[in-house]
Order: C-alpha cells, then structure tokens, then sequence
C-alpha cells in the first residue's frame, strides 16, 4: 500500500494523442483515459464529433512526476485549449 | 426545377434541435457514416477516373488548385482588416473556406442526378485535391511574421494522413486499381445505400447546426455575411473556370459548389492542432451554421442558374 | 397461414440473454436502428398519405383515437383496485398499455405483406396518433387528486419532441412532401433493409426482454395474466372499430395491433420524468418481457383469425 | 494550486439535462459527464437503453457550493431515482 | 455525511463480469462502471477490439469490505491480467 | 485469376495505422459488423443445408473435426519444443491455429464467387465445427499435467455462447427453418450488403494488424515463420481430405482455406479467459498480423492452384 498522487487531466479529444506523448515522455508509467463531455470556460462541449469533445485522463504516480506534468501540461495547452487539472492523494493498491 | 428531398433531413435536425429533442446520432455512429461517405464517393470517383486521360486531368488539376488558393487569400484580408478578426481567427476562417465540404458536394451531385444532368466523373478528384491546399495555406497565413511555432509534423500528418484526406484517396485509388467489373458487388453497399446515409447524416448536421446557431448571434453580422457572399463569389470564380477548362455545364455546377462549400470534418481538426489560438466556434458557426445551409437549400440552385447563365452567353 | 422468421431473432436473443452470453448489441447501434425504423415508417407512411382524402383520414383518426383512450382508462382502475398497485404504477403501466409498439407493428405489417393482404397506407397515422395521447392521460391520472406537481413543461418537451415522435412525424412530412418519385432513390435504404434491421433490432429486444424476465418473477401472476388478456381485450375494440370505420382486414389485423401493444421505446422515458415515482421494472418487464413477444408469437396470428371471423360475420 | 472539493454524482441518464440544469444554476461554472452503467439499491443498470443507463458527472468547486448542490439534488431526485454522491478535497492546479 | 472509501479498480474488460460477480459476493452494494483504454506494463490498450479494452470499476464501502476486495483480487488476478487499485477517503452524501 | 478488391480495404487500413492516422473505426461499429457477418453467414448456410441429406454431412463432418483437431495437436510440440514457448502460450496459439476465421473464409467464398466457381452450401457447417474444439483442446493442453485450475463454467460458456457461436448457429438454425422464400425479404440485408460490410470490416482488421506489427518484432522470426508454414500445411491437409470425401473443387479451396485460418475473434476472448497466463500479443499478433494478411494476399490463390492441381492428379 504505497501512497501515491492521482493527477486527473480534462482536456479536449484533439489532443489526446499529444497529451499522452508528453505524460509517457515526462516519465509516467501509464495512464487511463475515458471519453467525456462537459461544461467549462471553454463553453459547452457536447461530446459529439471530435472537435467538440473531451477525454478524462488519469494517472497516478509520484507528486514529484505529476508536478512536472502539470507544469509542462500548464505551459503549453492552458491558454489555447479546454484544460483542467487536479491532483488528490491516493493508496495504491497494488 | 424539382425538389431534392435529402435536404428536409437537415431540417429535421434543425428542429430538433431548436426543440432541444432527446435525438441523439451516437458519436460511433456519425464517425462511421462519415467514413461510408469518404470511402464511397472515393470509390465512384476512382472507377471513373479511368476514363480520362491522365494529362489532361493533371493540367485541368493545376488550373482548378491554382484559382482554388485564390479563395482563401482573398478570404483572410476581408476578415482581417474588415472583420478585425485576430490573425489566427482570420487565418482559420479562410482555410476552412478554401477547403471543401463533403457532403455539400454530394447533395449537389444528387441534385444533378436526379434531373439527369450528366458531369464529369473526376469531379471527384478536385474534391480530393481541393481539400487539403488550403489547410497548409491557413497555417501559413496564421503564423506569417510572428514568432509562433507550428506543430508542423502534427499538421501534415493530420493533413495527409486525416482519416478524410486517407478515404477518399484511399477509396479513389481502390477503385482505379479494381474497376467497374470488379468493383460492381459493392455497388449494392457503397452506391445504392449512397443517398439514404446522406440522409442520415444531414439529420446529424442539423442537430449540430442547430447548436451553433446561438453562437452565431454573438459573432455578429460581418461574419454571417461572409458565410453568404463569399460563397457565391467563390461559386462564380467556379463556374467561369469550369467554362475556361471546358467542362459541361452539370460539372461547373459541381465546381461552383466545391468552391462555395466550406470544410467542417477536416478543417476543424487541423485548425484546432495547427493553430490552436483561433476560436473553432467562429469558423465552424460560420461554415456549418450558415454557408452549409446556405448552400443546400438556396446556394445549388442558384450556382446553377449562374452556370446556365454563363454557359448560354458562351 | 406460413411463419414469418423475423420473430425468430427475438428468440435467439433470449436464449443469449438466458445463457449469459457475450452477445451485446452496443447502445450506440441500438440508437442508430431505431432511429432508422421510425424515420422509414414515417417515410413509408407519408408517401401513402396523398392517396388518401385529408377529410376523411381526421375524422376516422378522431375515433381512433378516442377509442383508444378507452385503454389506458380501463386498465387503471384494474391494475389499481385488482392488481392493488400505487396510484404512480397504475397510471404509469396504463399509459405503457394505452401507446404502441412500432415493432410490434412493423412485425404485423410484415406478416400482411408476406401473406400479400393488402392494408391502409394511413395506418402509419394512427400510429403515429396513439402514441402520445396515453402518455398524457398517464399523468393524469397519477395527479388525480394529489398534491404532487409535475414537470409539465418537461413531459410536453419529452412528448412532442421525444425522437419518437419527431422521426415518426418527421418522416411523414418528409415523405408526403416529396412523395413517391421523389423518395424513390431512398427506397433501397429505408424501405428494402427495413425488415433486415427489424431482425437486427428483435435480436436486441430478446437479450433485453430477457433481462427483465428474472424481474416478472418478483411482480407475480396478477401483472403476467394483465399482460396477455388486456391486449387481447384492446385488439377487440380495435378489430370491431376497424370494421365501424370500414377499414380492410388487413387495416383491422393492424389497428387490433396498435391497440394490443404496449410502448417500451416513448413511455418509459417520459414516465420516468413525469411520474418519478413509479417503478419502471414493472412496466417495462409487462411490456417488453410478456406483452412483446406474446403478440409477435401468438397475437397476431390471433388478431388475425379474429378479423377473419368478424369481418366474415358481417 | 487552489483547494477545492470535488463532488461526483452518480445518476440515471434519463434526468441528466435535468441535473445539468440544476448545477449550473446553482452556480457552478462547469462539469464533466461519462456514460457509466452499475448496481445500487435501484437494482442493475446495464448501460443499455435510455431508461437503463448511468451518467457520472464531476463537479469541482467551493464547499459552500457543492454543499449546496448535494443538499438540492437530495430533496429533488434522491426519493424517486437511482443517485449516489460522494465529495473529496482536491487541489486544482490550473 | 458518511465516511467511506473509493476503491477504483482499473482492469481488462474481458474480466468485468467476473471482477463484478467477486465483488458482489464479497459484499459490496454496489458499483459503478466506465469503459477505458490506458497504458501500464501489459503495454498500451486502446480500448478496440474486447481482449483490448479496459474498464474502470469504482466500489464505494467500508474500508473492511474494501480491504477484502483488494486482497482477493490482487491474488486471483493480478499476475494474469492488467490490473490496477486504488482506495482513498471520500465523504458519502446520500 | 483476376483481382478481389476487398482485399485492399485492409490494405488501406494497414497504411492508416502505419501512419498513425486518425482515422479509427469506432468500437460498436466493429461489434455491429462482426455480428452481422456472423449472422449473415449463419443464415447463408441454413438456407442452403437443407438441399443435402443430413445423414451424409454428419458423416463427413467427423472427418473434417476429428482430421481439423490435428492441427492444434501439431501446432502444440513445434511451438513448445522447437519454439520453446511457455506451455500456456503453446496451447494458446495451437488453439487459435486450430480455430478458424470466419473473415478469412468469407474472402475465399467471395474470391470463388467473382470467378463463378461452385462450392458446398454445407462448407459453413464445417465452420461452424470447426470453430470451438481447438478451444477445448487447447485448454487441456495448457492444463495437461499442470495444478492450475481451469474455470471451466465459464469456459464452456464462453465457448458455447460466446457470440461467435451463437451467432453462426441462430443464423444457421434460422436460415434452415425458414428456407429460401421466407429468408428472401431478408437478402438485400443480409446477402446484398455483404460484400460492402466485408471490406469496412477488413478496413479495421487493417488499422489494428498494423499496431501488431511492432509487436512480432518482438517476438521474433520463428513465430512468424510458424504463422506462414503452419497454415500451408494445414491447408494442404485441407485439399487431401476434401479430395477424399468428394468435395468440389471449390469446397476445396474452403476446406483449405477453414484449416489454414486462425481465429482472432472467438478464440482470443475464450483463451484471455481460460488460460490467462498466455501472452495475448503473441497469438494475435500470429494470427491477425502475419496469417490474416498471408491468407488474403497469397494463401487463397495458392490454396485454389494446389487443389487444381490435386484435383488434377486425381
Ligand atoms: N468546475 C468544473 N468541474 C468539473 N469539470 C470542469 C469544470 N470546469 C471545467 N471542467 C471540464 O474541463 C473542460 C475544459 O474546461 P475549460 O478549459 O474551462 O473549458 C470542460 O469541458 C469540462 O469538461
Ligand atoms: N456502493 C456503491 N459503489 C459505487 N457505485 C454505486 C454504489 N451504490 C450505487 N452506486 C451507483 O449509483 C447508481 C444509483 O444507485 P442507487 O440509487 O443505489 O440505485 C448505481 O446504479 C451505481 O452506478
Ligand atoms: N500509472 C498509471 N496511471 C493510471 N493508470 C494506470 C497506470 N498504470 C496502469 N494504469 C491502468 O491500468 C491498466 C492495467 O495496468 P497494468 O496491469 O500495469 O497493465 C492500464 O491499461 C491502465 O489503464
Ligand atoms: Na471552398
Ligand atoms: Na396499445
Ligand atoms: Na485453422
């Protein structure tokens, strides 16, 4: 049972691939992602046709690799797309 | 002139969706129509193809890309300096103008079909060819003396390999390589099915449009004018080219409207990617919310009255 | 009188419900077919509807509907005081009972038209007719007396603009607009796949009824044996209307249909909104898990041999 | 890096326009949504058909805002519908 | 405002009738399903295809009851398939 | 021997996923399709077998089992011994080889079809046989002497209603009680679309062969040398025995073609299930990104000259 972080990155589909090639390329070890819709500063997204839907990536790993994340995360897409990001802390399990 | 009644689905989606009707197109599903529609119009396209000889169709390609370019480098100072569009939002609008719609293409050739206007089959070809210039052009436009970077793998990837760009290519050079004979058991699929799925899909735009139009209002008029008038410019810049090439009357309505239409599959994506700091709601409210209805409902016709018009005055 | 083998996939999806299997028809698909049956009924009935006088069609649908309305109004007060059910649970499987099956439906205008009986094209109207008034008088009937309010404005937006309705409707506009040689390039979607959809759909019926089967169990005897003989009692009055209004065999065989079938596509979605607090496992495990496949195995044939002997008598 | 709560509600999809409409009238400024299907008291809910489907829908904002959108959905839609909700404490980090 | 856990479970979707039936039998009341897709040491899973797709079970309980969930799934399922798990705390609201 | 075009469809979608195109069919379309060829194939089958004594079939049906069960038990020591694999990945690819691919069977049957060459109705009994025993054998392969337990409940389940199965045997069942004319209303789905669904089905075989293809990489040459011999030989099997039981020349190619496939619908779920230590990459990556693409491109040409030639000498 180790603690870890949980950081849970929603961002629009489009970028999905992008996105994941940044996580793997900052060090993470894996990530888990679902199709989503919602509300945001971005306006309404449907979830229907591409460019009008999200992706809810997950990934657990240290604070340490999840701070780099969220920094690089922050840096390059924040302005220009649909972005939001937490973090909680959470027992791994196995 | 009759009626083409595939245009009323788009209606129908319309008010469904000004009616905020619990009608929904899966995503799964519209993503599997589109990929039909490519495949299908690549396919009829290829088995025609060799039916032309392939110079002649190089050197009328060169002179429909050529003026095709024209569209959005005319488009993007417009909107720049009468619109005070933003550089990336002026630059977005016109690739997605420059690039063509699909579907508009289809319903204009089903129109033609069903008053037995004959046209000429590599049509299709500028379709594939008209599709992606523009995109290339956008980006350019977008970061012209500013020190902004661009995804250029990303682009061209998205641009050459983009499932719209693939499927058509792809479903042209299927047919080209099999021909009519061996192409003929999947007529029942690919051609007959060909006008009900158009059907289906346009319902799915009209869910989609009807969205867009509350985003239209806060853009004001400047941009739902342009989604009317630079269509019909673009349409006429069409049909005096399909004249100069010597094309039939029924294939400079078909250019006239591939020239007027306005790219809402692959534009969109690529914009979103290539230059993400253009507002996608203002590109695809204009091209999906005005000028493709525009198109259907009033623009077809009226680009082929103008090519009677022009090719009468011949 | 032979068999008609579409019923047999409604089978076949029960024994793969029954025996866990992995067979499932992913929603997205389930959406997409039935969108597709409603919009070519509607289709389907629009082309047929200029056949028939306007003046004529109102009235006879007035009795229709009328008389349809007896349904819902006598099955309240039995599932009520018989079944000693909740006011919401009666008023909810009344109005399931008082609207109809579009596949249910479509099962019978296929067994017509295999046996090569002729019917009214209307009929496509009165199913469109009977499909929201039950769902209406249903809330009422649940309100009747109580203090609890309703989200009228919600359950007349889920009515009249629920895809049922708007393709049904929508399909018949689209269809009586553009009539037969308008429509016809769509024929070869909406009207030849049609029974190959049905199929496809019934598959996904079975492993849904199946699922609600289990549940029947828990609701006993008295809602099973509701089930069977009040469709039987409907398609009566609909087989003695249809010879009052001098409806072929055939138009009886169908109005008996509509009245016998219960609704499992538009009722339970606005009785889940409307009447919240009924439970929605006893009326979708009536219609869906005994109602459905007692008339598609049992009903019509029955419905049948019922208009024969009447209609012979006459 | 802003503390925040997160509020999930777990819900049947036939009232999630419905749910939407309450949150954001609450005052929330955005959601996320994802077709989910589960077990509860309401018995199983397989996914499939309208009546028979879950929605997930993720809301992060201020306690005294999630406070007041649980105690709203409570009174509303909890006697008559399949509903479950949870809150946690998470850092937002954009 | 109960004290409960989250366990979310992150496995093969070839496995959730089973993973629900185990958890159901351990005790749970409930569950709740999303289709995923995700990268971890079985390698990138892109959620085509069934033997390639994931889903994301959450179980809320006691922490007793998910510690039993965890301890016999990660013996019964963690060395053949993917498989990742997590708990923390949440705040149950109805 | 002229050109089948489908083939290329998986082409295409090889090049889509070579590219990393973002070209994707979604989920449930792929499940939408698989279960209508299933059924389809089912349907065509059942049609059919009623034209031959059942007597006569159950017989040769042994010998196509009992000959077919060679193959896993062949396939097993080469890949334990000479490829020193695991046990429980022996066993896993000795059941996919020994199961069959209904993909692969339907481009043989339409290659026969486009050079009008007859063959059996009753060959999709033989697929349908041939499907599930490897399975089973290749469990008690994998278990053989070893004390890890097998679930087999949920083996069987998975292997008797697994959809694969259910599917081609409700449709086989369905298609002989209902005979030619009632089934014929339910060709232009289920015949006429065919061909059409086979190359969009073949379209995603292609997107995900191309992920296997950096995985065999991995895996190395003796794997994909395995891929290409194994089924040869099978095939060769394939045209000794037809010969013998007095098949046609096209039933032949069939029954070669049924031996040289391996599964990569049924037989991954069932394995994942039932031996979950085995590698899943390796055996589908075999089956679905070497002996998929083998058979369509080379195997079913040469499969057709081996049995002309053995057809010949005979
Ligand atoms: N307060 C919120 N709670 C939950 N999800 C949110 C919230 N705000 C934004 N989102 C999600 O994040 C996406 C992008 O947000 P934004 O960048 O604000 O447009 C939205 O489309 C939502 O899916
Ligand atoms: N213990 C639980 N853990 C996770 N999800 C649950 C739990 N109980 C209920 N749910 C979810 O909440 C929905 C509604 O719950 P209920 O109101 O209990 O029927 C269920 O369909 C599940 O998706
Ligand atoms: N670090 C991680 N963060 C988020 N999800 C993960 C992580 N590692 C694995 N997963 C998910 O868990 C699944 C199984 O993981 P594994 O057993 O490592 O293959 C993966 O397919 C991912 O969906
Ligand atoms: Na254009
Ligand atoms: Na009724
Ligand atoms: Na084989």
């Amino acid at each position: 049972m180790a603690e870890k972080s949980l950081l849970v990155i929603i961002t629009e589909s489009v970028i999905e691939d992008t996105i994941v090639e940044e996580i793997v390329a900052l060090g993470a070890k894996g990530f888990t992602a679902c199709d989503a819709r919602g509300l945001g500063t971005h306006g309404m997204r449907t979830g229907r046709w591409t460019v009008g839907s999200n992706v809810r990536i997950e990934v657990i790993g240290d604070s340490s690799l999840l701070e780099r994340i969220v920094a690089v995360l922050q840096e390059k897409y924040d302005a220009d797309y649909g972005l939001l990001m937490y973090t909680m802390p959470v027992n791994l399990r196995n | 002139m009759s009626f083409e009644p595939v245009v009323l689905f788009f209606l129908l989606g319309v008010i469904a969706g000004l009616a905020r009707s619990d009608l929904k197109i899966p995503s799964a599903i519209y993503e599997a129509l589109s990929i039909y529609l490519l495949l299908a119009i690549g396919l009829k396209g290829g088995v025609k193809l060799a039916e032309y000889p392939m110079a002649t169709l190089l050197l009328t390609s060169l002179f429909v890309v050529a003026a095709g370019a024209l569209i959005p480098l005319a488009a993007f100072p417009a909107l720049r300096y009468l619109g005070r569009m933003s550089r990336a939002d002026a630059a977005s609008i016109a690739a997605h103008y420059g690039s063509v719609s699909v579907v508009t293409f289809s319903v204009a050739a089903t129109f033609l079909e069903q008053h037995a206007m004959a046209y000429e089959g590599h049509m299709i070809v500028y379709l594939v060819l008209l599709e992606f210039p523009a995109l290339i052009l956008g980006v350019l436009l977008a970061r012209f003396g500013t020190s902004e970077q661009t995804r250029w793998d990303r682009l061209l990837r998205e641009v050459f390999f983009g499932k719209s760009i693939l499927l058509l290519i792809g479903g042209l050079v299927i047919g080209y390589i099999a021909g009519p004979q061996s192409i003929a058991p999947l007529d029942k699929f690919f051609f007959d099915l060909f006008k009900g799925v158009l059907a289906f899909f346009l319902l799915e735009m009209g869910l989609v449009a009807a969205s867009r139009i509350a985003d239209l209002r806060r853009y004001g008029a400047f941009l739902v004018g342009f989604a009317v008038v630079v269509p019909i410019l673009s349409a006429l810049l069409g049909v005096f080219l399909a004249r100069m090439l010597d094309l039939s009357e029924g294939g400079a309505v078909l250019l006239a409207t591939l020239y007027a239409s306005a790219s809402y599959i692959a534009a969109p994506t690529a914009m979103r990617i290539a230059v993400p700091e253009a507002n996608p709601a203002l590109s695809i409210g204009a091209s999906l919310g005005v000028t493709f209805p525009f198109n259907i409902f009033l623009g077809i016709p009226l680009y082929w009255w103008m090519a009677e018009r022009i090719y009468a005055g011949g």
